[in-house]
């Protein structure tokens, strides 16, 4: 057992955690959270597929940067959403079924 | 010899911040935990940087740990006082 | 210069410009950009279909080091498709998205979002990178969710929610198989993946993958976030996210199956794939049936066309794609995906112009209304033909080719089941035509400008012209294919 | 030498698992606050120990986390605040705040 | 004894991440995804992956938890920050635990690869820069870097849509305030010049050594965040012309510099080799400059009164 084997089954471990937050969890800010956990995971796993072989491979570590900042904005717009939801629905959980979106009365309306 | 005060200092800052945890466990409220964290984990950071630092191979790794140290001092005594005031204000127990 | 990057980076700096300039000269940034992408379009199309397949090596950068990319004739075809409906979509929004129609807010977002999901659809559509793909879907992704939370209500903000999280799952499931494949292989190319020996983890890599990609598609049973979502949203930015964006998720469904792991789709796993496909057509129809209201039935029926896209895999994938009936299966396919982008943005901006007239798109407030708005609904009924897969249309072309060949691979229940989901088409858009073709009408519904009106009919007319005018589009698809029919329709 | 550092940096490591029994015991959320800021400053402790260990450039690290850390705990009284922007020195001592609790000590020895 | 360390520190991360998903309370979730972000940036150190080490540490550890705290106060304000049930347990556990297997699985069947070694070998006299993860990120992928800093805007402009329409001409976020000459105040006035210093720092050194326009940036921001907060800046309104303009401008430069090096040496975003390190060096300031800003406004979030009425 080598320290990047440590490493990669943390991630893989980290993936199914953060998978069965998203699912089992509820309130839509844990499932936030849990959206977060999986990304980086599932980035330590592959960066210790990248420190594989003879001196690290500097190509995962830039993918692993890029969908770092690209999980945040992600996770800024999905808080966000969060927020609002709570505001206009007064909860901060999904119904299990989707509801049907009201009727845009004078959408169009001048 | 710069290996041995090295030696005794990471021991010195080591020991200040498991007194720190210990204390963060075992004292009663949040405010007596406080005062044991903020004054605890400080002395254990400088300690360990300052045994670091003999290590060190360029005098810009040093400027860094004095510069991390002083950072942290003053992060730590802010927060401990605006944490402070938040507990004070509120009884949030979930 | 290349007609590639012009279509590219065109609608970004259009969006960029929309976002620093004040609103009126940002509003006319857009339009100019949107301008400028279908002449780009256009260019590259001619490119395309004299010279063959249009790449660039970007920075120089030759894969496995950098990033390629490639239109070939399914990918510029597909660009002219985008280009098409945006066309269409930024004409209706110049007076649907205006500020005095929708608000300060909605009428800033729309323009910068529609043009960065312009951009993201492109990139797609011409990556041929893995990651580079994933990076593009969440572009594409994020300026959707938005474009559906622009509507402001409340079950609009829950439709954009639930988008959200599946979105968000897709996309982590489609990475974790990139990792794997980047892992197991060293490149992230799709040219280069093909030719790398097989490991033991691409079926993995492959599973995961396709799995994320079908919850970004939408497809049944991972389908119950797209009604609301397309339901809620204004109608421009529906007809963009019921006619385009799911098909950026399913080409790279395709590309991964047909072009970068071709050889380790198993049959078992492409009869599943159609299966799902199967039971989308048939659920999704069934609920369309049961809406009561014209947006609803709309996105709903998206949710079933989508899934004859799946039928294609066992006909044409794994060790059917050597066969003869492959090519018109294939094709089939893409004529769907094509004929659906245009009848759908037609039904969409149809839908809006209902809202604008009346207040309302319950089909009892939609009454008699073809008499005063005979234009909006002879566009919605050529719309409606094409979905159903009647003649002349486009989707009568999809129908045909790919219901030929399942017959051809001895497949017939996939033939079955396309028959009967042009069935249950015509059944659930009777409903809404009998409502507008009716004679009486109750509302009187606001005047609607002759040039609204005619922006559906141009988009929906342009999907029974694919289907009159059928051979050229076939033989531009070919260009590039690995497995290029030999003759013509 | 690096088998002492070794065991610094897994001493520190312990005193942070401590630390993360508060984090989940609170009970209040200043507790978990506090808490999460000891591992803060243990974490940058780690990194400095790692430096002559393996890289030098993990001090850069740990003077990124060392500026951020303080961030979180912004963040935190900010969003405590009634008005979620407001400051907790602000406000006058409410005749609540002054209300004696069980087992509270200040250490200041005063109110604000 | 290094091994040792490394599951030591692998078996904190775990229990962490286990104590943020299945203990109650939205809080403790919160606190312990902070804690969370800032031991996976020790592991990265481990990895000895310094440029992404720096990266976690400033979004994971840092501007994540601002997101996930204010939120929680947000939600708190309106009485929907009660923890919710976990729902279909045994499913979701049975999925979750599959995927690990799996990913678990291909990790000891995984082939070791050839990698674009040589190839990287070869073009890094001519990125530009010395340090290899700049050299990708701005050169050989740049493609991926721009979309990304093109993620980020739609991310904002996504987020302004959430604002209600009363709210348009406010500034971004809450109304800040603190006492004056508090400890919050001077807090926010001591901290910036050196974090200003740092991002800067981060930026240039990213060149060559570690860091880059994304850490650069991201501590930029938390600069203007703590200022922000602190009450001693004012956030701008939507609208502010110049801010938009910032917002802007790195993915402006960015595409204009890729076709500048279409029309002069044949490929989009082509940077001939004697010029490439200023156009890195440009694009990475015009870069760092918008992503700043638009990390600072994510996190602020859309403009909002102080007290609901």
């Amino acid at each position: 057992m080598t320290g990047l084997t440590v490493f990669a089954l943390t991630g893989a471990a980290l993936v199914g955690l953060g998978f069965y937050g998203l699912l089992a969890a509820r309130h839509l800010l844990r499932r936030v959270v849990a959206f977060n956990l999986i990304g980086s995971g599932l980035f330590l796993f592959f960066g210790a597929a990248g420190a594989r072989g003879v001196g690290p491979d500097p190509v995962p570590q830039a993918l692993i940067i890029t969908g770092i900042v690209v999980a945040l904005s992600a996770t800024a717009l999905a808080v966000g959403l969060v927020v609002v939801h709570a505001r206009a629905a007064g909860h901060a959980v999904l119904p299990e079924e989707p509801e049907e979106p009201e009727e845009p009365k004078d959408e169009g309306a001048t | 010899m710069a290996d041995l005060a090295t030696i005794a200092l990471t021991a010195a800052g080591l020991f200040f911040f498991v007194a720190g945890t210990v204390g963060l466990i075992r004292f009663p409220d949040t405010f007596t935990r406080l005062h044991a964290l903020t004054k605890a984990d400080n002395l254990g950071l400088g300690f360990i940087a300052l045994g670091i630092a003999l290590q060190a191979e360029t005098w810009a790794q040093v400027a860094r740990l004095g510069l991390i140290w002083a950072l942290a001092l003053l992060a730590a005594g802010a927060m401990a006082q605006l944490v402070a005031r938040t507990a004070l204000e509120r009884e949030d127990a979930e | 210069m290349n007609a590639l990057v012009a279509v590219l980076a065109l609608p970004l700096l259009g969006a960029l410009a929309a976002v620093a300039l004040p609103p009126r000269a940002g509003v006319r940034a857009a339009l100019l950009a949107t301008a400028l992408t279908v002449a780009a379009t256009i260019w590259l199309l001619l490119a395309v279909a004299r010279r063959g397949v249009q790449g660039v090596i970007l920075g120089g950068w030759e894969p496995p080091l950098g990033i390629g990319l490639a239109a070939d004739g399914l990918g510029a075809a597909f660009i002219a498709m985008s280009a098409a409906v945006m066309g269409g979509v930024a004409l209706a929004a110049r007076q649907m998205m205006a500020p005095d129609v929708v608000g300060a807010r909605a009428a800033f977002g729309f323009w910068p979002l529609m043009l960065l999901l312009w951009a993201a659809l492109n990139a797609v559509f011409v990556s041929r990178d893995l990651f580079n793909l994933y990076v593009g879907l969440e572009l594409l992704s994020l300026a959707a969710v938005a474009l559906v939370a622009i509507g402001g209500k409340e079950a609009a903000l829950a439709a954009a929610m639930r988008y959200m999280i599946f979105a968000l799952a897709g996309s982590l499931l489609y990475l974790a198989g990139v990792v794997l494949a980047y892992a197991a292989h060293g490149t992230l190319d799709i040219g280069l993946l093909a030719a790398r020996d097989a490991a033991p983890s691409d079926g993995l890599a492959l599973a995961l993958m396709t799995a994320g990609l079908l919850a970004k598609t939408a497809i049944f049973p991972f389908h119950v976030w797209l009604p609301p979502a397309h339901a809620g949203a204004p109608a421009p930015a529906s007809a963009l996210l019921s006619g385009l964006v799911p098909k950026a998720s399913f080409l790279i469904i395709l590309r991964l199956w047909f072009e970068a792991m071709p050889d380790r789709a198993g049959f078992a796993a492409l009869m599943l794939l159609a299966g799902l496909g199967a039971g989308a057509v048939i659920w999704g129809s069934l609920q369309a049936m049961a809406q009561a209201r014209l947006k609803m039935i709309v996105a709903y029926s998206t949710v079933a066309q989508l899934g004859y896209l799946l039928l294609v895999f066992p006909i044409a994938g794994g060790d059917g794609a050597a066969q003869p009936w492959a090519a018109g299966a294939w094709t089939g396919a893409m004529f769907q995906v094509l004929s659906h982008a245009l009848a759908k943005a037609a039904m969409f901006l149809s839908a809006g112009l209902y809202l604008a007239a009346v207040g309302s798109d319950r089909l009892g407030d939609l009454r008699g209304l073809a008499r005063t708005m005979p234009m909006t609904a002879f566009a919605f009924a050529l719309a409606a033909v094409t979905l159903m897969g009647l003649p002349p249309s486009g989707g009568f072309t999809a129908k045909y080719l790919m219901m030929t060949a399942a017959f051809a691979a001895g497949q017939w229940y996939w033939a079955l089941v396309m028959a009967l989901g042009g069935l249950l088409a015509a059944a659930y858009l009777y409903r809404p035509m009998a409502v507008l073709f009716a004679r009486e009408s109750l509302i009187a519904p606001r005047p609607v400008t002759r040039a609204a009106q005619a922006v559906p009919l141009v988009l929906a007319g342009a999907s029974i012209l694919l289907g009159v005018f059928s051979a050229p589009p076939f033989e531009f698809m070919q260009i590039g294919r690995p497995d290029a029919a030999e003759e013509g329709l | 030498m690096t088998l002492w550092l070794t065991f610094v940096a897994l001493g520190v490591l312990a005193s942070l698992a401590g630390a993360l029994w508060r984090v989940w015991r609170g009970p209040r959320e200043a507790d978990r606050m506090m808490a999460a800021q000891l591992v803060g400053t243990g974490g940058v402790g780690l990194l400095v120990v790692l430096a002559p260990l393996q890289d030098w450039a993990a001090l850069d690290v740990a003077l990124v986390l060392a500026l951020l850390a303080a961030l979180a705990a912004v963040g935190f009284v900010k969003a405590r605040s009634d008005d979620g922007a407001g400051d907790p020195e602000e406000a006058p001592p409410t005749p609540e705040m002054m209300r004696p609790r069980q087992t509270r000590h200040d250490p200041r020895g005063r109110h604000g | 004894m290094s091994l040792a360390l490394d599951l030591a520190l692998c078996a904190l991360i775990l229990g962490v991440a286990l104590a943020t998903v299945a203990g109650s309370g939205l809080f403790r979730a919160i606190v312990f995804f902070i804690v969370y972000g800032l031991l996976v940036a020790v592991g990265w150190v481990r990895l000895g992956a310094i440029d992404v080490a720096l990266a976690e540490a400033a979004i994971g550890a840092g501007l994540t938890g601002v997101l996930l705290l204010a939120a929680h106060g947000r939600l708190r304000r309106l009485g929907t920050a009660r923890d919710a049930s976990h729902g279909a347990h045994l499913l979701s556990a049975l999925a979750g635990a599959a995927l690990a297997a799996a990913l678990a699985w291909a990790w000891f069947v995984l082939p070791l690869p050839e990698r674009p070694g040589p190839e990287l070998a070869a073009a890094m006299p001519r990125a530009g820069v010395e340090n290899p993860v700049t050299a990708v990120l701005l050169n050989f992928r740049a493609w991926d870097t721009l979309l990304e800093s093109i993620v980020l805007l739609a991310a904002l402009i996504g987020l302004w849509m959430l604002t209600r329409e009363r709210d348009w001409s406010g500034r971004l976020g809450l109304p800040q305030h603190s006492r004056a000459g508090g400890v919050l105040a001077s807090f926010g006035r001591v901290l910036p010049p050196v974090g200003l210093l740092i991002g800067v720092w981060l930026v240039w050194a990213g060149a060559d050594r570690h860091g880059g326009a994304f850490q650069g940036g991201t501590v930029l921001a938390a600069v203007g965040l703590v200022a922000a907060m602190a009450g001693l800046v004012r956030p701008p309104r939507i609208g502010a012309r110049l801010w938009h303009v910032a917002l802007m401008i790195g993915p402006a430069v960015f595409v204009l510099a890729g076709l500048a090096g279409a029309i002069l040496a044949g490929e989009f975003l082509t940077l001939p080799p004697p010029i490439a390190k200023p156009a890195i060096l440009t694009i990475e300031i015009a870069l760092t400059a918008s992503i700043a800003a638009t990390l600072a406004f994510l996190v602020l979030g859309p403009p909002e009164e102080g007290r609901a009425p």
